[in-house]
């Protein structure tokens, strides 16, 4: 056999793994509409779904860092229409922190992304999750943290 | 009032005859049953935190610039020491210099503790001399004995005598303070004892802060590694921190075991990172975690970044009034929120 | 064995000797701290030092510490012994009293019908050169607890600063082996040994703390209920720093670290100390030392009763770390003072 | 040659899981040894523990329930409470678990020789003395002791441990079994009331005998005081203390009382030894 199987470009470029936390009630069901929709965004990420943005303890975030992702990404309500009335208010606060602190202390701030995306809103749940993905395969693998890069 | 134009030595005595006077007081009056305060220590610059429960033990209290220990550390409520043989917290009068009194006042508006069964004895700190660095300047020298002598430290070991002037060798963080003396609470007077003064907003400039991040992502993640490489977990600075009273702190944590708790650079690293994120809006600045460090890691400039984030976007300063909510217990609809990623 | 002199600029030709065959631990300075590591390069030792601030029984009794990895294959666990044990080490420049603290830490960790061998083993395969304190800290009492500033019995080789140069000594068989690779090494003079025999006195004259341990001890056994131990324990904040730095604190916390990516794992020991809350808090919530009071008491009758009683020996060996480190400066000499003075009739009340 | 490192365990695989209570936060793990020479080395009697480790998750000190004369394979009966136990209710059939030991002193079984052996267990606690009792029922162990007396307490009947084997002990003529709960119950035909009032009223005779106890701090508290009103002296009443554990083998420190360790010295203490002990535990 004279043919080399070559292994397309596309296969050999890394992909970064990002994990998303999406709140249940808008941008999970944002995340479901644009793939209802047939909406085209990166294979990236990988979803866990949580009640509320005010959910997330900034331990899953560095935890997750910790653990080798790449980025992580949260995602609520827009403010006003949590479904818990504030939940996503509270959490902004703390995400205000987290990032500035994680930036301080020299880990990228493309590392975490905050956003809003409505249950309406799929076409911008793609376009955000493609303008991440484009950010973090700039960063590179995430080898901050000794578990990380395998 | 303490005489501002003093010499350094001459305002520590003039401090110490303070506590001294209302310390004899309150115990003489049946105000309080025990006092908390320093008193000298048995190596160079160490002073020793002791309880008073009588008034012959008044001469024992002391100050001077090596008063290091953040005293409210004592009255946080799941500290027992404090307690009657029935289980009864004590009446309690505090040495307050500005930190100790910002962090009596941010505890009272975390519902810690009462102000009311405490006695605030206020006196203006001249600061706290940096140990760490001065032993780090004189090397492997040993100093056999620290003193203070006008604006000047005077060190003496087996045969050298040096010089420093105190102004320069202080806490990074107490060069910059802005509350020497307590707040005074507006509704609180009677626990006002002593020299506090009246202030309810800091203004002050973060120009380190904004020094260190216009350093690029990697040479701040150096410095970092650098600065906590030689932590070894003990958590002195958890546990001399006045706002550390969680009963099991994250990093005990076991269902689940969030972060690591060997030395391993990273583990270290993610452990300062989440107690810094814990005390954001709730850090009074008072240095306590740095110069209580047996390794000598200085935590200044991590301390004085959250007091940049608080101030800058809720403007806060925690410690000044037990009435206002810690930004962190509240929130606001038009709360800034330009780090929410945007489609353009 | 004859005395040998091993000049000052010769220390880095010692260095290359040895480090052929020896992983070469010494005192080198640290982020402005002295600490033991690897030595690198001979010019990073350090020899006029104080004391270190880290103990060197970090170097066989690591903060972390392996005790062995596995690996899952399917259904089956295969469990692999730590490699570094059979390594051979020299700890180089470590001061009489820390030496004495290995003494105590082999004879505790061989002690009972199991012997911890990941220790015992790493101790026989290290070789102790140390040298003596010519001038003793402040907060040294060394001779209280039977030690000296240049007591040399623990160490293999112990080496004496006579300024321009060490007068070196082989002290056990290991020593002598170690030293009879070396040919180069002159032999010490006269007034060599005579400079050498003054430091120790002027060393021993330097020393100011004199506690009587011995009375402390026989105190110990009975006061469990003094109040004394309210009183040395209220400005006590609880953290670990005055175990971390104890040459002798051996006491550690068990923990598993899994890599979930690739099937294995490894189960690690990290110190571990009694003046932590969690140190003995049980699952059902339940403390038997709940607080300061408790777990300050522990500190102190394990190393001045429960050791003397258990192996006939004092767990302290008067280096003064925890005096100087300790935050709230909850000096060790002052509470053995107060212990002392704990009067006979006192004691039989509260028993 | 030098010694073995004893922090390795020896690997053992999940035989069976017992659900032993109705909420069904008690299980009782039957466990064989991968290696046959293992378990000819692991020699252990009734009282002693192991520790037992799940690779990744920790391990932890359980003390072994099933007896030396069962054989082939060892029990232990786990409750869901930390790390480690909730890792081992998360464990199927044919898992591999680590296991140490056996360590500790155990309860004396040559002491016991020739005495009226009174056990006395409350709830949870009963594993060892389960272990205890099927040695002494042994055909082969029958002998050397003399009256067999088992007064067991527990909340409620859901909770009643190895109810099989207690049937099977209520058949034979050779032991006495008392069961109580604290509060009635329908179906319940035993005694109901605390332990300490019960033994009350059996009121075992200390001519001979010896005494084991084990079960909750207040259980134990109330029992020995019926126990001395009953005219048991100090060395007749055997206890089983708990304490947090790390290795095991008396090296990380944790589990002292005074100058004893829990883990190498005991858990079994004799009440006169314990009274010579500080109250730290």
């Amino acid at each position: 056999m004279t043919q080399t199987v070559k292994e397309s470009k596309h296969e050999q470029e890394w992909q970064p793994k990002i994990i998303a936390f999406l709140c249940n009630w808008c941008s999970y069901a944002g995340a479901d509409l644009a793939g209802v929709s047939r909406l085209q965004y990166p294979p990236t990420i990988r979803i866990v779904r949580v009640p509320c943005s005010g959910r997330i303890n900034p331990f899953f975030i560095i935890k997750s860092l910790i653990d080798g992702w790449d980025a992580v990404v949260v995602s609520g309500c827009h403010p006003g229409d949590c479904h818990y009335i504030s939940g996503n208010l509270v959490a902004r606060r703390r995400f205000a922190i987290l990032k500035e602190l994680i930036t301080f202390f020299g880990i990228h701030p493309d590392r975490v992304h905050f956003m809003w995306v409505s249950a309406a809103e799929g076409e911008r749940f793609a376009t955000l999750i493609k303008k991440v993905s484009k950010l973090v395969k700039k960063l590179g693998p995430n080898k901050k943290f000794k578990n990380s890069g395998e | 009032m303490v005489n501002r134009l003093s010499t350094i030595q001459e305002q520590n005595t003039k401090i110490e005859q303070l506590i001294r006077d209302k310390a004899l007081k309150l115990l003489k009056e049946d105000e309080v049953d025990a006092i908390i305060g320093y008193s000298s220590g048995t190596i160079p610059f160490k002073t020793c935190p002791i309880i008073i429960r009588s008034e012959e033990d008044v001469d024992k209290l002391i100050w001077n610039n090596f008063c290091a220990m953040n005293l409210a550390k004592y009255l946080v409520p799941l500290i027992p020491t404090l307690k009657d043989e029935e289980g009864k917290n004590l009446r309690v009068g505090i040495i307050a210099k500005g930190c100790v009194g910002r962090a009596l006042i941010h505890l009272a508006a975390e519902k810690q503790l009462d102000l009311k069964k405490i006695k605030m004895i206020g006196i203006p700190c001249n600061g706290i001399i940096n140990r760490s660095q001065l032993l780090r300047e004189l090397q492997q020298e040993e100093i056999l004995e620290a003193s203070i002598s006008d604006d000047e430290i005077i060190l003496k070991g087996r045969n050298f005598q040096k010089k420093f002037p105190i102004k320069e060798y202080l806490n990074e963080l107490c060069k910059k303070c802005e509350v020497k003396s307590p707040p005074k609470i507006p509704d609180l007077v009677e626990a006002c004892v002593g020299e506090c003064q009246e202030i309810s907003a800091i203004e002050q400039d973060f120009e380190d802060v904004s020094e260190f991040e216009s350093k690029t992502s990697e040479e701040r993640w150096e410095y970092i590694k650098e600065l906590l490489s030689p932590c070894i977990r003990c958590y002195a600075c958890r546990e001399a921190c006045p706002m550390c009273y969680c009963s099991l702190c994250f990093v005990d944590q076991k269902l689940p075991r969030w972060f690591g708790k060997t030395t391993e650079l990273s583990e270290t690293i993610v452990f300062h990172l989440v107690r810094a994120m814990h005390l954001a809006g709730r850090c009074v600045a008072c240095g306590a975690c740095s110069s209580v460090c047996p390794m000598g890691i200085d935590l200044h400039l991590i301390t004085r970044k959250l007091e940049q984030i608080v101030k800058e976007r809720f403007d806060f300063t925690s410690g000044l009034d037990p009435q206002i909510a810690p930004p962190m217990h509240q929130f606001k609809m038009e709360d800034k929120q330009e780090f929410i990623l945007e489609e353009e | 064995m004859k005395k040998k002199i091993l000049l000052k600029e010769q220390i880095k030709k010692f260095y290359e000797k040895l480090r052929e065959n020896y992983n070469f631990y010494g005192p080198i300075e640290e982020n402005g701290n002295i600490v033991f590591s690897k030595i690198l390069d001979p010019e990073d030792i350090i020899l006029n030092y104080y004391n270190s601030k880290i103990p060197p029984k970090s170097v066989i009794l690591p903060q972390k510490e392996i005790l062995f990895e596995y690996e899952k294959k399917g259904d089956e666990i295969e469990i692999e012994e730590p490699e570094n044990i059979e390594e051979k080490n020299i700890i180089f420049g470590i001061r009489p009293c820390d030496a004495h603290s290995f003494y105590l830490l082999k004879n505790f960790f061989e002690y009972g019908e199991y012997e911890d061998t990941l220790f015992t083993r790493k101790r026989k395969n290290t070789t102790l050169i140390g040298i003596g304190c010519n001038t003793p800290r402040q907060t040294c009492f060394c001779t209280s607890l039977g030690g000296h500033p240049f007591k040399k019995e623990d160490m293999d080789i112990f080496l004496v600063d006579l300024g321009e140069k060490y007068l070196v000594k082989s002290i056990s068989k290991k020593g002598e082996e170690i030293l009879n690779q070396i040919s180069w090494l002159s032999d010490a003079t006269k007034s060599d040994i005579q400079k050498a025999e003054k430091l120790s006195k002027t060393a021993e004259e330097l020393i100011s703390t004199e506690i009587d341990i011995e009375k402390a001890i026989s105190i110990l056994k009975n006061n469990f209920n003094h109040p004394i131990w309210k009183e040395i324990s209220e400005n006590c904040i609880g953290c670990g720093s005055c175990a971390f730095l104890c040459p002798t604190c051996h006491c550690f916390d068990v923990i598993d670290e899994e890599d979930h990516y690739n099937n294995r794992g490894k189960r690690i020991r990290i110190w571990d100390t009694c003046q932590f809350t969690l140190y003995t808090l049980e699952t059902s919530g339940h403390n038997p030392r709940p607080s300061k009071i408790e777990r300050c008491r522990n500190r102190i009758l394990h190393k001045f009763s429960y050791y003397p009683s258990n192996y006939d020996l004092i767990g302290c060996v008067g280096c003064g770390r925890c005096i100087n480190w300790c935050p709230a400066n909850n000096d060790l000499r002052i509470i053995l003072k107060k212990i002392n003075k704990i009067d006979k009739k006192e004691e039989s009340i509260v028993a | 040659m030098h010694k073995e490192n004893p922090y390795i365990p020896k690997i053992t695989t999940i035989k069976s899981i017992i659900s032993e209570n109705d909420v069904n936060d008690i299980k009782t793990f039957e466990l064989v040894f991968d290696k046959s020479e293992d378990y000819k080395n692991f020699k252990y009697i009734p009282g002693q523990f192991s520790e037992l480790s799940i690779f990744g998750k920790g391990e932890c000190p359980i003390g072994i329930a099933s007896s030396p004369t069962e054989k082939d394979s060892i029990k232990f009966t786990i409750k869901k409470m930390g790390t480690v136990t909730t890792a081992f209710h998360n464990m199927e059939v044919g898992e591999k678990i680590g296991i140490r030991g056996p360590l500790g002193n155990g309860w004396p079984i040559e002491q016991m020789k020739g005495k009226n052996i009174i056990i006395i267990g409350g709830g949870f606690a009963f594993s060892t003395l389960r272990s205890l009792t099927e040695f002494i029922l042994d055909e082969k162990h029958r002998d050397d002791y003399e009256d067999l007396l088992v007064i067991y307490g527990n909340r409620n009947p859901g909770e009643v441990l190895y109810k099989n084997d207690i049937k099977c002990w209520q058949k034979r003529d050779d032991i006495e079994v008392i069961l109580t709960i604290d509060n009635e119950a329908e179906g319940w035909d035993y005694k109901v009331g605390y332990v300490a009032p019960v033994v009350k009223e059996v009121g075992p005779s200390p001519e001979n005998a010896l005494v084991a106890v084990c079960g909750p701090p207040i259980m134990i508290k109330t029992t020995i005081d019926v126990l001395e009103e009953l005219n048991f002296k100090g060395v007749q009443i055997l206890n089983s203390l708990e304490m947090r554990m790390k290795c095991g083998i008396g090296k990380c420190g944790r589990c002292n009382v005074g100058d004893k360790y829990v883990c190498i010295d005991g858990p079994v203490f004799s009440l006169a030894e314990l009274r010579k002990l500080p109250d730290e535990y």
